[in-house]
């Protein structure tokens, strides 16, 4: 059957070996009769690896992708170029088929990426210390406000805006119902920019937590947000995009205390949300409150340099319920997979990977703009991600219409506006009600960017474009 | 060679990722920005050519130990087989490529393939209500203890002691410290199961959840579920099973059938997703009934639609968030590459191949079993289920041999090591579940190696591994005097 | 550049170290001026990963393949199903990036590798002895027939027939045109038997060169003519499908002396004809006859068990002019596919392969001949390809229409009947004129099969179906 | 464990791939046949879980050193880094799985690239017409000989000579056997350089072709290429360039330029195919105009057509066999694959970029000889192109150090070898050739391991490799009493 190794010999044999006259034996043994299912499981029948290949194929192709279709979405997770180098190197089975390096004598080649990939990361934030990944994004951002508030024992509230990513939020959200912490939500301003967080910053402040850029696209004044958390004792942490960062000042260098951020854009696959790879960076005094697996640098018995798992004292297999969080992998692939990828990239590669999102973009917004059916909202320069208002149709048909010529044009914003989640504001300010977000990638040529203008404005509407 | 560091292979100017022109206007672009924005340089990464990327990087895979390379019998892991076709079928652009915000409606394929994993773990756990969010096994409890939170505020209940076996995995007590519990911790008994005694002196009305594992850690079936399950229920508290040992028992006994309420599943070993080196994994969770309009969202949902042709098929679909439901708890949908390996497992077994996959991993932890208690002692009985724990005290008594030498040794011969040190209920612990995807002869080559290392003086095992690249790294002053990142050294020589 | 490693900086060093003040000035040194190139060569201009590889996917896009449409071609290349596994391995830069093993201490996996495809190649035809593969089973075949005549030396005649594979011969007739012997090719019955080569055997054939399933898919008695070629002190050489192997008896166990074929349906993807795998094996008794590299088992000098590769004294690098072929590599990736293929496929894996072509194949024949529109030309029964006629169409424009519905339906046979070359017979017998080929693999369904029947029938005609 | 042969690993009953029902009608599918024609069993291949396979050829591949891991200055083979978009985009549906029975007609994309690789292959030779049909270096040879037979018999000559350098590789001389013609050889003169005066000595009217590789086999452009020219065709023969050594003058020197007739390429070497442990490469040529209509069909041709549109755009297609050709040797169009890989190669380097890959080729040969000229002779001179030939006859004299102990001492130092004793007329050869895509660090690397070696004692050499799985296979053992395959043993366990 499938992937099994005995054969009925095998099976005699081992069961002669143990003394049990089958396997029933033994399972009868170990549980009771009244627990046993006396059925068998009603699951699919089993399919062979031909058939399983053409079955799996055709349901595949019946999901429009970032390959079928033109992809201008973002809101977190981003169509870059993954180089076929990662590809090759992740698939090796010597890394993907390997688990936690428990013996670190025959997984130096993991522990080797892991502190290559927090040196990188460190390069990257300008911070001292980063641990070996977190799940995801979103919970990262969690992970760095449960860091930042048993920091500041004694403060309890948690400041962010209405533009950091609403699932983030949502997250966050969940995570603090049953524990002592307030979240308060500051609306940004009418360009997506949260400098009013500085004025709702206090004495009970453990943390900012600010987005840059933002869900919207919009760029924050981080340093002046972390200038001001830091005299009123708080902490700053930034959710960042690595791949803004070719271009935009790094956190460390504006006096962010934790740099959060999804990974994704770094080589690895949309995947439709996951398995994605969760950055988290901080100072270095901070470390021994920081959550996740660390790899550090020592010798072996001979003096050798090499790598181990290290402050383990942080975490759950020793300290359990004492433990800094109850995390206990790394998405090592993953950050694999950005550890190849910043390889490539050096600092040229990934400052022309910004520069070609920044460029790419601004041409967007024009071409959006010139045809006269829609605006943008908000003003100032973009990264990557601006909002755009169709002033004559219904969000949901432009897109839907988009889709049907193989265009993934944008990401309704309307279903997100107004959210809450135990009484906690997680979606968007009203404005972006009939609004829809647009990701412009290195990956979008100019051709592909016209047509993305043209389909949108050919979309059936209520007045003439 | 392949010891040396990225960052001390980098060369200035070396460079191996380009992009052409952008082939739009690029004069202003950068204009708009404010220069409190913008850095100067680019972060100072290394500089590397591709053909140094590749060589580094394949080189560094060689020196890890692996399912594909050797037999890595790391008890509670599980670490299978990693079918290939997973591989395949996951890396195909539909569903690799799919973005998270995509519209369902052009997704059908890809819901309908996680509706049917949604019923699949429903049907294997014996529960109702699944969410596929989950990153990890240890997110999955976390998920699981705040569902059980909100359905204990929804019913006015102010209950906040969650019990924990001692013989637990270490997520149990610190997930539910992270959820906001208290945890206690409940004995185990002389054979290794659960003290009914302390469990019955720890139940009271101010529990919400006792955290099981069963299986447990020891690969004991718990004998006496069925009086806990009662317990438990009575004392109007909620059992979370543990599901990092369900390849012991799929289409054998069903955890919502023995009493659990809530569990999770790890299907990078349940269901063969590969563990990537530490991760990504998943922590998909099911459970009962009344507490399903606790989950997080979306959950994929059907109903049937008419189509043009005037026929009806099925429509897939993503629940919005109820009032009740625990919001999210990662961003977007859940790990569903790692799912749909698990989905392409299921499919390539079907229900009575999966059991037959139990059955395989029993009969091999059994023999493996059979063969080591006559050089190692193994504490909790000749039987087991999907692993077993042997205890190394009595040769660390006669010949100074720890478990963690006994661990390293075996690394020579060609084998990773069991789990040791873990479940802290057994001294000198030596954890081994060999799968079902590995040959009678592996096994028995394994336990000839481990026999002959009893057999070994005490030197030789002291100072293994010897044909690794490295051995015995000094934790101590690692954790004591942290390099976390490498730094550019003051002269360009003095790295070692 | 690309793949460059030297920088600016590394090439005054090196330059300094040698001693020269530019690149230029060692090749002035070398290359006369006179036949320098004195400008830049014109190939279009340089570009980039992510750019190259969506206009290569761009490119790729806009060829039929057997992934685009369902395929029913066959001659010699076959859509058989490439398990998972094959691909995996395959793609392991330590395989695929290392060269040909001449120092066999840092190449024992492709000469392990190499052994027991050698191995795997014995046990699937019945011989003593395989070599290491060769080209492709077209060269193959010839390579067989040098083979032949450097052992019957005196002997000068090639007997084949025509259902053997048309460019098989062509290939002969251009590698014997310039040596001493005649090519013999004999009229096979209406059925697409070759018994007639029987009686055309005579005590100046060197060799039978019989290809089974033929070309046409007609089934051949090798036995008898084995026999008969034996009896005149000739060899018998077949040309042999291992996808075959599973049902059909073995070329050694039937009196075959060399058996080659093409090895591209075990595991090799179709990759419009090449690279492919040319399998030869042979009598043990010939094997200082046999071209293509070799790989042996031997001891190291501490006793070890190990391989190389051996009798080397047949090849060009040794022998030059007097070597027994002038070929200096393997296919060692191919046969490294075909070795993965048949561990995963086993006896019954194999058998069940022949068993779902010979089913399908079956039910294929039964549903065209249905439509009463076309006829099978010739009888018996088939292995995975047979010939259909088309009574009220023209072959060309029904294929075409096939095409545009997603379909590869067939081979026209019309353009390959009446070929010759440098006067001998290389096409197919008139009356193949108007019929096309269809091959049926274990990875068609039966509703591919049924819709390919109905997509037939349904070509533009000039009478009724 | 890596070094069990598949068929010790078999075990009766096992299986990895399996197919379902056929889901046709089966009965009466086998009574067709004639007994004679069936076999009552399947071949008796090993029986193999997938997990067994996958371990074992994973494992295996780990006892090859590789370019992905290795440093592989292997002479005359060209080891450059194998670039992976390369085999990313070869792979891709569109390429890979089309069948060579296709219609033109719907392969318009990839006929495109190779008729694109047909004129970039002419443009880097300076010669006329191409044909991509060869499967090998060895196998162009042949068909460039077929060609020239065929136009010397058009044109009613009886030619039958060809001349090869004793510098040049086997495949020379006995691709000249194969085509049907005798074989002479010119020596080479004190310089390493074709010997003018022999070569005028054995040019007649019987000779056909002369073959020349140039760069030769010593890394030295033959200066006296000019004179070669005039001698060669003022005696009514061709000359054919051996293309192995391309790699040191694409975009410096044209062949067609400096008088080649005829020529091969090795795609796998110059443009960067992998070599696949021995193959599969491609063997490319070109030739000269008036010898196009000899070529093997079929070639890939265009023409403008007119589109629905109005608009013209080019239709490409085959060529059918002219009645000159000689035909075919081999089957289908040729190795697409490789080409493929070739085309993209191209494509990443475009006219400038490819000229300077042969500039680093020839820098870092040349920067190499440099410094182990210090402890190494090499007789030929202190430049050279893109490689060179050492000579460890001094060695050999004085500390019995062969070159092939050194090729197998370096291998203890994590290098692949050099190619040894090879070209013949070096004493103990050792000709080392460090492409364009090795960093000066690897380079130093390895001089100063070569370095180290000359200063080793001669016993430590001797017995070198010392770090491999196993030393020194015994080659004559080999030979004299041939093992060719895997035999079921007598009794089951006597096998090593």
């Amino acid at each position: 059957m499938s992937y099994l190794f005995h054969t009925d010999d095998d099976r005699r044999e081992m069961l002669a070996a143990i003394g049990a006259s089958s396997i029933d034996e033994i399972i009868n043994d170990q549980v009771p009769q009244s627990v046993q299912l006396q059925r068998q499981l009603e699951l699919p029948p089993a399919i062979h690896e031909m058939e399983l290949t053409a079955e799996l194929t055709r349901l595949a192709d019946r999901n429009a992708n970032a390959n079928s279709h033109v992809c201008f979405l973002g809101g977190g997770a981003y169509d870059h170029f993954i180089p076929a180098v990662v590809d090759e190197i992740a698939s090796r089975g010597e890394y993907y088929t390997s688990y936690t390096p428990y013996q670190a004598e025959v997984s130096q080649g993991n522990l080797q990426v892991m502190f290559e990939y927090e040196t990188l990361i460190t390069q990257l934030t300008g911070l001292g210390v980063s641990n070996a990944s977190l799940y995801d994004g979103g919970s990262a951002a969690t992970e760095a406000v449960l860091m930042a508030l048993a920091t500041q024992r004694g403060r309890n509230k948690v400041i962010t805006s209405d533009v950091v990513h609403p699932q983030y939020r949502e997250i966050l959200a969940a995570y603090l119902r049953n524990i002592d912490a307030e979240i308060v939500v500051v609306a940004a301003d009418e360009n997506g920019c949260s400098a009013g967080i500085i004025d709702a910053i206090d004495d009970q402040t453990a943390c900012v937590l600010v987005q840059h850029p933002n869900f919207i696209g919009g760029l924050e004044d981080v340093a002046a947000i972390a200038a001001a958390a830091k005299a009123a004792g708080a902490l700053t942490i930034e959710s960042f995009d690595p791949v803004s960062l070719g271009r935009l000042r790094r956190p460390g260098d504006m006096g962010v205390d934790i740099a959060v951020a999804e990974g994704q854009g770094l080589g690895n696959p949309l995947a439709y949300g996951g398995p994605y790879l969760g950055i988290m960076a901080c100072r270095e005094d901070l470390v021994r409150r920081l959550p996740g697996r660390i790899a550090g640098q020592t010798t072996d018995r001979r003096g050798k340099r090499c790598w181990v798992l290290t402050l383990q004292t942080r975490e759950q297999h020793i300290r359990r319920e004492k433990a800094t969080s109850n995390i206990c992998s790394n998405q090592t692939l993953l950050a694999l997979r950005a550890t190849v990828h910043l390889s490539l990239l050096g600092p040229e590669g990934l400052r022309e990977t910004s520069d070609h999102c920044i460029a790419k973009t601004e041409y967007a917004k024009q071409v959006i703009v010139a045809t006269e059916r829609f605006e943008i909202v908000g003003e100032g320069p973009s990264l990557k991600e601006f909002v755009v208002r169709d002033r004559n149709g219904d969000v949901a048909e432009l897109l839907e219409y988009a889709r049907n010529h193989a265009l993934l044009a944008g990401i309704d914003l309307g279903p997100m506006v107004g959210l809450q989640c135990e009484g906690t504001l997680t979606g968007l300010p009203d404005r972006y009600r009939d609004c829809f977000l647009v990701a412009v990638t290195e990956k979008r040529t100019r051709a592909e960017i016209d047509q993305w203008a043209e389909i949108l404005c050919h979309a059936p509407q209520t007045a003439a474009c | 060679q392949s010891a040396q560091l990225l960052f001390e292979l980098s060369r200035p100017g070396r460079r191996a990722h380009r992009l052409g022109e952008p082939g739009v206007p690029t004069t202003d672009a950068l204009s708009g920005f404010d220069d409190r924005f913008l850095a100067s340089d680019p972060p100072p990464l290394p500089e590397l050519a591709e053909g140094d990327v590749v060589r580094h990087f394949v080189g560094l895979s060689t020196l890890n130990m692996s399912v594909d390379t050797h037999f890595y019998p790391l008890g509670s892991c599980t670490m299978k087989y990693n079918p290939k076709r997973n591989e395949r079928i996951a890396s195909l652009p539909g569903l690799a490529d799919v973005h998270p915000m995509q519209d369902p409606s052009h997704l059908q394929g890809l819901l309908e393939m996680l509706y049917e994993l949604q019923e699949m773990f429903a049907e294997i756990s014996g529960l109702h209500g699944v969410s596929l969010q989950p990153a990890a096994g240890a997110h999955g409890e976390l998920t699981a203890l705040l569902v059980a939170e909100a359905y204990f505020r929804s019913i006015g209940s102010s209950r906040n002691i969650v019990l924990t076996a001692d013989s637990a995995h270490g997520t149990n007590p610190a997930s539910a410290q992270m959820a906001g519990f208290q945890t206690k911790t409940v004995k185990s008994n002389a054979d290794g199961l659960v003290d009914l005694d302390d469990l019955a002196a720890k139940l009271d009305e101010n529990t919400a959840v006792f955290m099981l594992t069963n299986p447990n850690t020891l690969g004991l079936f718990d004998r006496n579920i069925e009086q806990m399950n009662k317990m438990v229920h009575d004392a109007g508290a909620l059992i979370y099973l543990d599901g990092a040992n369900m390849n012991a028992i799929l289409g054998i006994s069903r955890p919502g059938d023995f009493g659990a309420d809530l569990m999770h599943y790890n299907p990078h070993k349940t269901f063969s997703g590969p563990h990537g080196g530490g991760g990504p994994g998943a922590g998909p969770i099911c459970v009962r009934d009344f507490l399903t309009k606790f989950l997080p969202a979306p959950i994929v949902t059907r109903r049937e639609i008419e189509t043009a042709e005037g026929q009806t098929e099925w429509y897939y679909d993503l629940s919005e968030p109820t009032e009740h439901s625990i919001g999210r708890v990662r961003s977007f949908f859940g790990n569903t590459g790692v799912l749909a390996r698990a989905y392409i497992y299921l499919r390539t077994y079907g229900g009575d191949g999966i059991r037959r996959v139990s059955e395989d991993a029993v009969l091999s932890a059994n023999y493996l079993l059979s063969q080591v208690k006559h050089f190692l002692d193994v504490p909790h009985g000749d039987r087991c289920m999907h692993e077993f724990v042997a205890s190394a005290s009595r040769l660390k008594k006669d010949k100074k041999i720890s478990a963690m030498d006994l661990a390293k040794r075996i690394l020579d011969y060609g084998f990773h090591a069991p789990t040791v040190y873990f479940p802290l209920v057994v001294d000198e612990a030596v954890m081994v579940e060999p799968t079902e995807t590995e040959s009678k002869q592996t096994l028995d080559a394994f336990v000839e190696a481990l026999f002959r290392i009893t057999d070994e003086s005490g030197d030789t095992v002291h100072e293994a591994p010897h044909s690794t690249r490295i051995s015995r790294p000094d934790d101590v002053g690692a954790a004591r005097r942290p390099v976390l990142h490498w730094s550019q050294p003051e002269t360009p020589d003095d790295q070692s």
